[in-house]
C-alpha cells in the first residue's frame, strides 16, 4: 500500500514538473535552446577575450583556446577549475574507500569461481588492447570526443578485466598510489606555474598551434593525459579495495 | 521527448528512495536519479538538428549548427561526482554488512 | 558621586568580594556589608541634592556606549533608597550564613552584582540600560538561588523572570519603532493613548506581574523564595520584588489608561468609572491577594509562608497602583515601603531561627521565644505591620488603600482586599504561635541561643523603622508626595501630624499615644494586684492526667486544619496549568524527534516532494 | 598573494600527503596554520581562474564578507585540527581536502563551481563522520547529502536554461532585468534552497543530524556543528542576499520551513535529556535563525550571529565530547556536577552558553538586541515575537543543563581535560565576553558589512 | 498641652463608662436569659462581683509573654474604647473616630490575647485561638462590605458624622434604609461577640473555654474586663452605624440595651456551629446578601 501511495505522489509530482516547465516562458522547450543568447556561444567561436573571426579547421592558429573538441576546451581550459575540483572528488572517494575497506595486509577475496587456464592467458592479450585504446582516447582528448575521464575509465576497466579473469592476481597498489599522487601534484603545479608566469591560475602558457593537430592546444592535452592516468589509477585502487579482504 | 524521459528517470529515482529499505537498492535508486539528472542536463543543451560540438575538417563548408557544449561539459563533471559518491556508498554498504550482517535497514534496529 | 561611579563601585566591590572571599569566606561577606552600607549612604546623600529641586541628568562616562545615560528622578530615588537600605540591612547576615554555601566567594560577588543591577534599573532614563540591568539581576539572582536547597527552583525563577523581561524588551522595541530613541519618558509619552500603547501597557504589566509574582505568574515565587538561602529570600522579597512594582508604576501610571469602563457597564450613575486596563489589573491584583492568602494559610514551612505573604502584598501594591489617583498612588507607594521593611524583618527573624536550628518547618520547631526573645519581639513588630494593625506602618498604607477602594466603589475588589487584610493576620500569626510560642521542644533546647549582636542590629533597626513609619508617617508621605507630583498626580493632604483621606482624617501619633496610655493603665492594674507564681510550661490544665513529652503538648502541625480542608482540592491551579504547558512542549518535541529523526532517508525525500508539490500546485 | 592559493595549496598538500601516510596530520596542521596566517596578506577583489573573465570563466570573489568568513572558518578549522591531530591520524589528508573544499565554497563566485566544491566538502564530511563508527548514520548522511546536491544541480541547470549564464553576479543581473515574474524563478530557487537546506540543517531536511551529532566524537562534533555550519551559513547567506529572488508562494514556503525549524528545534532540545542532543537541536534552531536574519536583509548581524554560534558550538561540543569519551554516555544524569572540580572549563562553558541564550555582558546579547532592533525598525513584528518566545524556551533548557552541571554534592564524575583544550576554550570565552562588553568594533563593522552585501568585485 | 491631657482623661472616662455600662447590662441580661430558661438568674451586679473576686485572687503565670500578652490585650482595648463617641456629638478625640481604627485596634486586643494564650503552652488554648481567628475571618468580610456601602453613601467614615447623617430629617436609620445590610450586620455582630451559634472559640465543652483555659486570678479578671469593653465597642459600633447614633446619652443607653438584649435572647436559643460550618455559613448567605446590598445601594441607588 505504501509503495502504491508513493508511486502516485511521484507520478503527480512528475506531471506537475512537466506542466510547470512547459508553461514557464523563460524555460526553452526541448530542442529550441538558442545557444546564441547563452554564454556558450563565446566558447563555440572562441571569442571570450578577442574575436578571431571564423575558425577554419586545420588553418586557424593560436586561438584563445586550442582544442578542436569544444567540450574539452570548456572542461580543460575555460572551466578547468571545475575539473580540478572534479579530480579532487574522485581522489577523496578513492582515499575514503581505501580508509574504509583497506587494512594493512590484504589478500584476494575468496570467490567460488576459479577461472581455467585458457581464460587467464586469453585475458592477458585482451588487457593490452583495452589499455591501448584507453590511452589513445586520453591522448586524443582535445581532437576527438572523450578525453581524460573516459580514457582513465577504460584503463581501469582493463585492470578490472585482469582482476576478474584471474582470482590470484593483485596489482601493485603502491604503484597506483605513486601515479595518482604524481598526476595530481603535476596538475596543480601546472596550474601554479600558470599563476606565477601568466598571472592566472591554470592559464594556458604554451601557444595553441594549429587547431586540429595532435600537438596543439598548449597544456590541454598534457592536463588531460594526467587526468586520464589519475582517474585510471584511482578507480583501479577502488577495484582493488573492493576485491580484497583483511587477511595474512 | 528526451526531456520527459529524463524527468521520468528522476521520478523513478525518487520513488526508489521513498520506498526501498535495502542499502544496495537505495544506492541503485540514487544512481537512477543521477542518470536522470544527467540526461536532463544534456537535454537542456540540445538544439534541433545540431551536431556534436567538435570542429572537424568538413565543418566549415556546409554550415552546420552546434549543440550547446556547456551542458555536456557540466554533465562530464556530474557523472564523475556520481561515481565518487556511489563508490563511497558501496564502501559504506560493505562496512554496514560487516557490522550488521544485513542490508535491510529495518533489521538493523536502533544502534 | 555620580550614578555610574556608584554602579562601578558596586561592581568593583563585587569582584573584590569574590577575591577576598576566595581567601577567607567570612571576610568576603564582610566586604558585602561595607560596600552595601557605603552605597546606601551615598544614595541617601544624593537625596539632599535632589531635594534641592535639581534633578541631575548624569551623562555617560566616556568609555560607555554613548546612549547609556542615567537620570536621578524622585521615583527612581524612592525605590533606590528603599532597596539599597534592604540590601544593606540584609548584608549583615551574610558573614554568618556564608560558610554553609557551596560557592561562598561567588555568593558575595553575585550579591553585590544584583545590588549594582538594582541601582542601574532605578536610576536610568534609558530603556535599553534598564533592560540590561534587569537581565543582569535575573542572571545574578539565577546563580544565587541554587546555593540554597535545590536548583529546580532556580529554573522556574529564570523561566518566569526571563519571560517577563522579554515582554519588557518587546515593549521597548515597540516604543523604539515609534520614537526612534530609547528614552524612557519620551517613549512612554509618545505611545500612551495610541493602540501601540495598549500592547505596551499589556507587556509592561506582564513584566511587572512576572517580577512581583502576581496571580497568573506566581508559581516561581514560593518555590524560589522557599528554597533560596535565607539572606537571599529576604533580599528578594524586600528588594528585588520592588522591581516589579517599579515597572508596574511605569505601566499603570505613566501610560494613559486604555478604554473607559463606564461605557462598557452602560452609564451607571454615581459610580466613578475606571478604565478597562486599570480594572483588569486591579482584578488580577485582587486574585493575587486571595490566592496568596489562601496558600499562605496552609504552608508548613515558614519561609514559604512568608513568600506567599509577599505575593499577596504584591497583589495589594498592584490593586493600589491600578486604582491610581492620590489615594491609590500614595497607598501603593507607602505599602511598598511598609511591606519591604516588614517582610525583610520577618525573613531575617526566620533566618536567625533557621541558622540556629537548621530548619524553618513549623512542625519541627516550637517555643523558640525562651531562647531568642529579641528575635521574637522583632518578628512580632514585623507581623503587626504586615497584618496592618495600627501602631505600625502597615496600617497607614492599608487605610489609604481601603479609602481608594471604597472611593472607587469596587465591591468585588473590596471583598478581596478585606479578605486579604484579615487573612494576613491569620497567616502571620501562624509562625508566631507554632514557631516561637508553645512548648519548647527538647531537641532545640540546647542548640538554640540568641542571635549574635551583629545579626540583631539590622533586625532592631528594621523594627525601629517599622514603628517609626507607623507613628510618624508624615515624613515619608512628604517624600511620596514629591514622587506623585513628579508623576503628575496631586499629593496627599498632610497636616503636621494628620493625614486627610477622602472620607476621614487619621492621626497616627494620636492612635499610638492612646494605645500607649491604654497599655499603661493595664500595666498599672497588673502591677497593683498580687504577684502570680511562675510555673513551667508543662504544668498546664490537662484534665487530671500527666503528660511528659513536649511534642504532645505543642499544637503546630497544620494549624488552620478546618480552614485548609475547605479549599484543599483546588490548591495548585496555576502549578497544574504550567505543568500541562511544559508537557505540551515536551510532547511536541518528542513527536517531531520520533517522526523526523530516523535513520531512513525517505523522510527527507518525502518532505522535499511535498514542498515542491506545494510550490507547483499553482501551475496546474 | 592571490586567494587561489587558499584552495590550491591544501589540494597540493593532500595529493602529496597520501604518499607520506605518517606525516599527514603534521602537514594538515602546518597548512591550516599557513592558510590562517596567509589570510592577512590576501588582497581583496575578484580573481579570474584560467584568464577568462567573469561570465565565461570561473571567478573567485574576495570581498569583506568572504574575508571575515574565511578568517572564521580557517581559525575554527585550525583549532579543530590542533586539538585532534594526534588522535585521528588516518583522516589527515581527507581533512586537507575538506579545508580546500570549504575555502572553495566561501570564495567561488560561480554557481556550478559552488556545486563542485559543495560535493568536495560534502564527501570529505561523509568520510570524517565515518570516524564515529556508525556506518548507517554516515550512509544516511551521504544519501541525503547527494539528494540535496542533485536537487541543487537540477535547480542550477534550470536557471542556466533560462538565463544562459553560470556566474552569480551575471545571473542576478540577468534575472533582475529579464522582467520575468517571480513565479518563473520560484521552482529552481526552491530546489537550490532545499539543496542547501539539507546541508544547513533546516528542519524537514536534516534527519541526518541526529545520527551524526548525537554520537559524534571530538573531531566530528566540532567539525560538523561549528566549522561546516559556519561555512554553509556564510555561503547560504551570500546566495540568499545576492542571487535568490524570494516572493509570494516561495516566500510562504520558506517562512513556514523557518518557523517550523526554529520552534521545533527549541521544542526538541527542551524534550531531550542527552547533552549532545540538546546542543544539536539548539544548533538546528540557531541555523534556521541565521537564515531568517539573512532573509530580512541584515547581513552584518547575521555574520555575527554565525560567528557567535560557531564559536559557542565549538566550545560546547569539544567539552561535551571529551567528557563523553571518558564517562561513557552523555546523559545529563552522568554529567551532573561535572564542573565542581574543573571550574575553568565550567566557567568557559557557562560564559558561552549564556552568550548563546543572549544574556547581557556577552556577544550574543549585542547581536540579538541589534537584530531585534533592526527587525522592529523594518516593521516586522512577528519574527521578533517568535525569536523572544523561543529564546525563553532555549534559556530554560540551557539553564537547567547549567545548574545540573554546577550544583551537585556527592560522587562527582572525574573527567580530565588536557591543557590545550582548556587554553583554547578559555580564550574563546574571554573573546565572547570582551566583545560583549566593548561593543564599538562589533557595532560599526556590522553596519558597514551590510553595505557590501552585493558582490562588489564580481563585475556587476 | 492641657487640652490633650483633658482629651485623654475624657477618653479614659468613656472607657470606664463603657465598662460599667456593659457589665451592668450583662448582669441584667443574665437575668433575662435565666427567665427564658425558667429560672430567676443572679443579681444584676453579679458580673462586677465575679471580676473583682478574680482580680483579688493570686494566680499562676507561664512566663513573661503570658503576662505581657494580657497587658497588651487590655491596653489595646482600652485605647480603642477611648476613641468611641458616646453620642453623635460627644467624644474624646473630636473628628478622629474613624471606623477602621476600631476594626484594627480590636485586632490588637485579639493579637495580645492570642499571643499569651499560645504562650501558655496548653494546646487547647492554641486551638481556641485558631478558632477565634478563623471565626474572625468569617464574620469580618461581610460586615466590612456593608460598612463600605454606608461609607460610600454617607461619604465619610467617622462614626459620629454617620450618626448625624442618619438623624437628618429626610433619611431613616441605616437598619431600615439598608434592610439586607442590617440583617448581615446583626449576624456579623453575633459572630463578633461570640454569641451562641458562633461560640466555637470558647466552646466550654470541647476545648475547656478555649483561649481562657490557662488563666486564673488577675489575668482572668483582666481578660474579663477586656471582654466587656470589647462587647461595649462592638455594640456601640452597631448602634452608631445602623441605629442612627444618639442625640443624648439616655437614647444611646436605651438603644444599646435593646440591641444587646435582643442578641442575647436570640443566642440563648441556638446550639453551636462547628468551626468550618461557621466559615461556610458566613461565606454563603451573608456575603452574597452584603454584595447585593452594596450593589443595589451604590450602583442602583435604591436606598429607602
Amino acid at each position: 500500500m505504501k509503495n502504491f501511495l508513493a508511486f502516485i505522489t511521484v507520478l503527480v509530482l512528475g506531471y506537475m514538473i512537466v506542466v510547470s516547465l512547459d508553461n514557464n516562458e523563460a524555460f526553452p522547450a526541448y530542442g529550441e535552446a538558442d545557444v546564441s543568447s547563452r554564454v556558450s556561444q563565446a566558447f563555440i567561436d572562441r571569442s571570450v577575450t578577442e574575436d578571431p573571426g571564423d575558425i577554419i579547421f586545420g588553418q586557424a592558429t593560436n586561438l584563445e583556446s586550442g582544442p578542436a573538441n569544444i567540450v574539452t576546451a570548456i572542461v580543460a581550459d575555460y572551466r578547468s577549475f571545475d575539473t580540478l575540483g572534479e579530480v579532487t572528488v574522485l581522489f577523496v572517494s578513492s582515499l575514503g574507500v581505501a580508509l574504509l575497506l583497506g587494512g594493512k595486509k590484504q589478500k584476494r577475496l575468496e570467490l567460488n569461481f576459479h577461472p581455467n587456464f585458457m581464460l587467464r592467458v586469453g585475458s592477458r592479450a585482451l588487457f593490452g588492447i583495452i589499455l591501448m585504446t584507453g590511452v589513445y582516447i586520453a591522448i586524443h582528448g582535445h581532437l576527438t570526443p572523450g578525453g581524460g575521464f573516459p580514457g582513465g575509465a577504460m584503463i581501469a576497466s582493463s585492470m578490472l578485466l585482469l582482476y576478474l579473469a584471474d582470482d590470484e592476481f593483485r596489482a601493485k597498489i603502491k604503484g597506483f598510489k605513486m601515479l595518482e599522487s604524481f598526476a595530481g601534484t603535476a596538475y596543480v603545479l601546472i596550474g601554479l606555474t600558470g599563476l606565477l608566469l601568466g598571472g592566472y591560475f591554470l592559464e594556458n602558457l604554451l601557444d595553441n598551434g594549429v587547431i586540429g593537430d595532435l600537438f596543439s592546444a598548449g597544456i590541454i592535452p598534457i592536463v588531460y593525459v594526467l587526468i586520464g592516468l589519475k582517474v585510471g589509477s584511482e578507480i583501479s585502487g577502488i577495484i582493488d579495495n573492493f576485491l580484497t579482504e583483511e587477511g595474512v | 521527448m528526451l526531456q520527459y524521459a529524463a524527468i521520468a528517470m528522476l521520478m523513478l529515482g525518487l520513488y526508489g528512495l521513498l520506498t526501498q529499505r535495502n542499502i544496495i537498492k537505495i544506492i541503485v535508486s540514487i544512481n537512477i536519479l543521477e542518470i536522470g539528472l544527467n540526461l536532463f542536463i544534456v537535454s537542456v543543451g540540445y538544439v534541433e538538428g545540431g551536431i556534436a560540438p567538435i570542429l572537424t575538417s568538413d565543418f566549415n563548408n556546409n554550415g552546420l549548427v552546434f549543440v550547446d557544449p556547456l551542458p555536456s561539459a557540466l554533465v562530464l563533471t556530474a557523472i564523475v561526482i556520481g561515481v565518487g559518491t556511489t563508490a563511497l556508498g558501496l564502501a559504506l554498504a560493505k562496512n554496514i554488512y560487516q557490522k550488521y550482517g544485513t542490508f535491510e535497514i529495518d533489521e538493523m534496529g536502533e544502534e | 558621586m555620580t550614578v555610574e561611579l556608584l554602579i562601578l563601585v558596586a561592581l568593583a566591590s563585587g569582584i573584590l568580594a569574590y577575591f577576598v572571599g576566595r581567601l577567607n569566606k567570612v571576610l568576603g561577606a564582610v566586604v558585602t556589608i561595607v560596600a552595601s552600607m557605603f552605597i546606601f549612604i551615598m544614595i541617601g546623600y544624593m537625596m539632599q541634592d535632589i531635594n534641592a529641586g535639581t534633578t541631575f541628568n548624569y551623562n555617560a562616562v566616556e568609555y560607555m556606549p554613548d546612549f547609556v545615560t542615567f537620570m536621578v528622578t524622585y521615583l527612581g530615588l524612592f525605590f533606590a533608597i528603599l532597596v539599597t537600605f534592604i540590601f544593606a540591612m540584609v548584608s549583615f547576615f551574610n558573614p554568618f550564613f556564608v560558610e554553609k554555601y557551596k560557592y561562598p566567594a561567588l555568593y558575595s560577588m553575585l550579591y553585590l552584582f544584583s545590588l549594582a543591577g538594582v541601582l542601574g534599573v532605578f536610576l536610568t532614563d534609558n530603556f535599553m540600560v534598564l533592560f540590561f540591568f534587569f537581565e543582569f539581576i535575573v542572571w545574578s539572582g539565577l546563580f544565587l538561588i541554587p546555593l540554597g536547597k535545590n536548583n529546580k527552583a532556580a529554573i522556574s525563577y529564570y523561566a518566569f523572570s526571563t519571560a517577563g523581561s522579554f515582554a519588557l524588551l518587546y515593549a521597548i522595541f515597540i516604543m523604539f519603532a515609534q520614537t526612534g530613541s530609547y528614552n524612557l519618558h519620551l517613549g512612554l509619552a509618545t505611545v500612551s493613548g495610541t493602540t501601540e500603547g495598549t500592547y505596551v501597557l499589556a507587556l509592561l504589566a506582564f513584566a511587572a506581574f512576572a517580577k512581583l509574582g502576581a496571580f497568573p505568574l506566581n508559581v516561581w515565587l514560593p518555590r524560589a523564595l522557599g528554597k533560596a538561602p535565607d539572606a537571599i529570600t529576604a533580599v528578594f522579597s524586600g528588594g528585588l520584588e520592588k522591581l516589579g512594582a517599579f515597572v508596574a508604576v511605569l505601566a499603570l501610571v505613566k501610560l494613559a489608561p486604555i478604554g473607559d469602563i463606564a461605557g462598557t457597564l452602560g452609564g451607571l450613575t454615581e459610580a466613578t468609572f475606571l478604565f478597562a486596563s486599570q480594572y483588569i489589573v486591579a482584578t488580577l491584583g485582587a486574585m493575587t491577594i486571595v490566592f496568596g492568602t489562601l496558600m499562605a494559610i496552609r504552608q508548613d514551612d515558614a519561609k514559604k509562608l512568608l513568600a506567599y505573604s509577599s505575593m499577596s502584598n504584591g497583589g495589594y501594591i498592584l490593586v493600589a497602583l491600578s486604582l491610581g489617583g492620590t489615594l491609590g498612588l500614595s497607598g501603593g507607594l507607602y505599602h511598598i515601603v511598609a511591606h519591604a521593611l516588614a517582610s525583610a524583618a520577618a525573613f531575617l527573624a526566620i533566618g536567625a531561627v533557621s541558622r540556629v536550628t537548621g530548619t524553618t518547618k513549623m512542625s519541627e520547631l516550637g517555643g523558640m521565644i525562651h531562647k531568642m526573645p529579641v528575635t521574637y519581639m522583632v518578628y512580632l513588630i514585623a507581623i503587626i505591620s504586615m497584618a496592618g494593625i495600627p501602631p505600625m506602618g502597615g496600617f497607614i498604607s492599608k487605610w489609604l488603600i481601603f479609602q481608594a477602594v471604597i472611593d472607587n466603589g469596587l465591591i468585588l475588589i473590596a471583598v478581596a482586599v478585606f479578605f486579604g487584610s484579615i487573612g494576613s493576620f491569620l497567616y502571620v500569626f501562624r509562625p508566631l504561635a507554632a514557631l516561637f510560642l508553645g512548648q519548647e521542644l527538647p531537641q532545640h533546647r540546647d542548640k538554640a541561643k540568641e542571635a549574635p549582636f551583629f545579626m540583631l542590629l539590622p533586625m532592631l533597626i528594621l523594627s525601629g523603622l517599622i514603628v517609626f513609619t507607623g507613628v510618624m508617617p508624615n515624613i515619608f508621605l512628604d517624600f511620596i508626595n514629591d514622587v506623585i507630583a513628579e508623576l503628575g498626580g496631586t499629593g496627599l493632604l498632610l497636616g503636621d501630624y494628620t493625614i486627610t483621606g477622602v472620607n476621614g482624617v487619621l492621626q497616627p501619633t494620636l492612635i499610638a499615644s492612646v494605645f500607649g496610655v491604654g497599655v499603661l493603665i493595664a500595666f498599672i492594674i497588673f502591677i497593683l494586684l498580687k504577684k502570680s507564681k511562675k510555673v513551667g510550661l508543662m504544668d498546664t490544665y490537662t484534665a487530671g492526667n500527666f503528660i511528659y513529652t513536649e511534642e504532645l503538648m505543642h499544637y503546630s502541625l497544620d494549624f488552620y486544619a478546618p480552614l485548609e480542608r475547605l479549599y484543599e482540592k483546588h490548591i495548585n491551579i496555576t502549578k497544574d496549568f504550567y505543568k500541562k504547558l511544559e508537557n505540551k512542549v515536551v510532547d511536541f518535541g518528542r513527536m517531531i524527534k520520533y517522526f523526523f529523526f530516523t535513520n531512513k532517508p525517505e523522510i527527507t525525500v518525502f518532505w522535499i516532494i511535498v514542498l515542491i508539490g506545494f510550490l507547483l500546485w499553482g501551475e496546474l | 598573494m592571490s586567494a587561489i592559493l587558499l584552495i590550491a595549496v591544501p589540494l597540493l598538500a593532500a595529493f602529496i600527503s597520501i604518499l607520506f601516510k605518517k606525516y599527514a596530520h603534521y602537514i594538515l596542521v602546518f597548512v591550516s596554520f599557513a592558510s590562517v596566517f596567509a589570510l592577512g596578506y590576501m588582497d581583496l577583489g575578484t580573481i579570474t581562474v584560467g584568464g577568462f573573465n567573469a561570465p565565461f570563466g570561473i571567478v573567485l570573489i574576495l570581498d569583506d564578507y568572504s574575508l571575515i568568513a574565511l578568517y572564521i572558518v580557517n581559525t575554527l578549522f585550525f583549532l579543530v585540527a590542533i586539538l585532534n591531530c594526534n588522535e585521528f591520524k588516518k583522516v589527515g589528508s581527507i581533512m586537507l581536502v575538506a579545508l580546500a573544499g570549504l575555502n572553495g565554497l566561501l570564495l567561488t563566485g560561480d554557481l556550478f563551481n559552488l556545486f563542485v566544491f559543495l560535493e568536495v566538502a560534502g564527501i570529505a564530511a561523509y568520510l570524517i563522520t565515518t570516524t564515529n563508527k556508525k556506518p548507517l548514520a554516515s550512509f544516511n548522511y551521504l544519501i541525503q547529502g547527494t539528494v540535496g546536491s542533485s536537487l541543487y544541480l537540477l535547480g542550477l541547470i534550470l536557471l542556466y536554461a533560462m538565463f544562459g549564464t553560470l556566474n552569480m553576479a551575471d545571473m542576478a543581473s540577468s534575472i533582475a532585468n529579464s522582467g520575468y515574474g517571480a513565479g518563473v524563478t520560484a521552482f529552481p530557487f526552491l530546489l537550490m534552497f532545499i539543496g542547501f537546506g539539507v546541508e544547513a540543517k533546516l528542519l524537514p531536511f536534516n534527519s541526518w543530524t541526529k545520527g551524526i551529532l548525537a554520537n559524534s566524537n571530538r573531531l566530528t562534533g566540532p567539525m560538523i556543528a561549528s566549522v561546516y555550519a559556519a561555512a554553509i551559513g556564510f555561503v547560504f547567506g551570500r546566495l540568499l542576499t545576492n542571487v535568490f529572488v524570494i516572493e509570494d508562494t516561495f516566500l510562504i514556503i520558506v517562512t513556514i520551513i523557518l518557523i517550523f525549524s526554529v520552534v521545533a528545534g527549541e521544542a526538541m532540545a527542551y524534550a531531550s535529556t542527552k547533552v549532545r542532543e540538546i546542543l544539536l537541536y539548539s544548533s538546528v534552531a540557531q541555523a534556521a535563525l541565521v537564515v531568517v536574519v539573512f532573509m530580512s536583509g541584515f547581513t552584518g548581524w547575521a555574520v555575527y550571529l554565525i560567528i557567535g554560534n560557531a564559536a559557542a558550538k565549538l566550545v560546547l561540543f569539544l567539552i561535551t565530547n571529551t567528557a563523553t569519551k571518558q564517562l561513557g554516555n552523555d546523559d545529563v544524569e552522568t554529567f551532573k556536577g561535572l564542573f565542581v572540580n574543573n571550574k575553568v572549563i565550567g566557567l568557559a562553558f557557562t560564559a558561552v552558553t549564556l552568550s548563546v541564550i543572549g544574556l547581557p555582558m556577552f556577544l550574543g546579547f549585542v547581536t540579538k538586541m541589534n537584530i531585534l532592533e533592526n527587525m522592529f525598525v523594518s516593521g516586522d513584528y512577528i519574527w521578533p515575537a517568535i525569536i523572544l518566545i523561543t529564546s525563553v524556551v532555549e534559556g530554560i533548557y540551557f539553564i537547567r543543563l547549567l545548574l545540573n552541571l554546577w550544583y551537585k554534592e556527592n560522587d562527582l564524575p572525574e573527567v580530565k581535560f588536557e591543557f590545550v583544550l582548556k587554553y583554547v576554550v578559555v580564550i574563546i570565552a574571554v573573546l565572547i565576553m570582551v566583545f560583549g562588553v566593548y561593543t564599538e568594533p562589533v557595532q560599526d563593522s556590522a553596519d558597514n558589512l551590510v553595505a557590501y552585501s552585493y558582490i562588489e568585485g564580481g563585475n556587476l | 498641652m492641657i487640652d490633650i491631657l483633658l482629651m485623654i482623661l475624657t477618653g479614659i472616662g468613656v472607657a470606664l463608662f463603657g465598662f460599667v455600662l456593659q457589665t451592668s447590662i450583662a448582669g441584667v441580661n443574665r437575668k433575662v436569659v435565666a427567665r427564658v430558661q425558667k429560672r430567676y438568674g443572679p443579681k444584676w451586679y453579679q458580673e462586677f462581683l465575679d471580676i473583682f473576686k478574680l482580680l483579688s485572687k493570686r494566680s499562676v503565670t507561664h512566663g513573661w509573654i503570658f503576662d505581657f500578652g494580657v497587658i497588651m490585650a487590655l491596653g489595646g482595648i482600652i485605647g480603642t474604647a477611648m476613641f468611641m463617641p458616646l453620642t453623635s456629638s460627644f467624644m474624646a478625640f473630636d473628628g478622629y473616630d474613624n471606623f477602621f481604627i476600631f476594626v484594627y485596634l480590636i485586632a490588637v486586643g485579639m493579637l495580645g490575647m492570642a499571643m499569651s494564650a499560645s504562650g501558655s503552652g496548653n494546646p487547647l488554648a492554641s486551638i481556641g485561638v485558631m478558632r477565634a481567628l478563623t471565626t474572625m475571618l468569617a464574620y469580618e468580610v461581610p460586615f466590612m462590605i456593608v460598612v463600605l456601602t454606608i461609607i460610600k453613601i454617607t461619604g465619610t467614615s467617622s462614626l459620629s458624622e454617620i450618626g448625624l447623617f442618619q438623624q437628618v430629617a429626610g433619611n431613616s436609620w441605616f437598619f431600615i434604609a439598608l434592610p439586607i445590610g442590617g440583617i448581615v450586620a446583626v449576624m456579623a455582630l453575633m459572630g463578633m461577640l461570640g454569641k451562641k451559634p458562633f461560640e466555637t472559640y470558647i466552646a466550654p465543652a470541647e476545648i475547656a473555654s478555649g483561649p481562657m483555659v490557662e488563666y486564673g486570678g488577675k489575668q482572668l479578671g483582666m481578660l474579663f474586663i477586656m471582654h466587656e469593653i470589647t462587647v461595649f465597642i462592638e455594640v456601640s459600633l452597631f448602634v452608631h452605624l445602623f441605629l442612627g447614633g444618639a442625640e443624648n446619652i439616655v437614647l444611646f443607653i436605651v438603644k444599646y440595651f435593646v440591641v444587646y438584649t435582643a442578641l442575647n435572647i436570640i443566642s440563648s436559643v441556638y446550639g453551636r456551629f462547628k468551626i468550618d460550618q461557621v466559615v461556610l455559613f458566613f461565606y454563603k448567605w451573608p456575603l452574597i446578601m452584603a454584595i447585593t446590598q452594596a450593589f443595589i445601594a451604590i450602583y442602583l441607588g435604591w436606598v429607602i
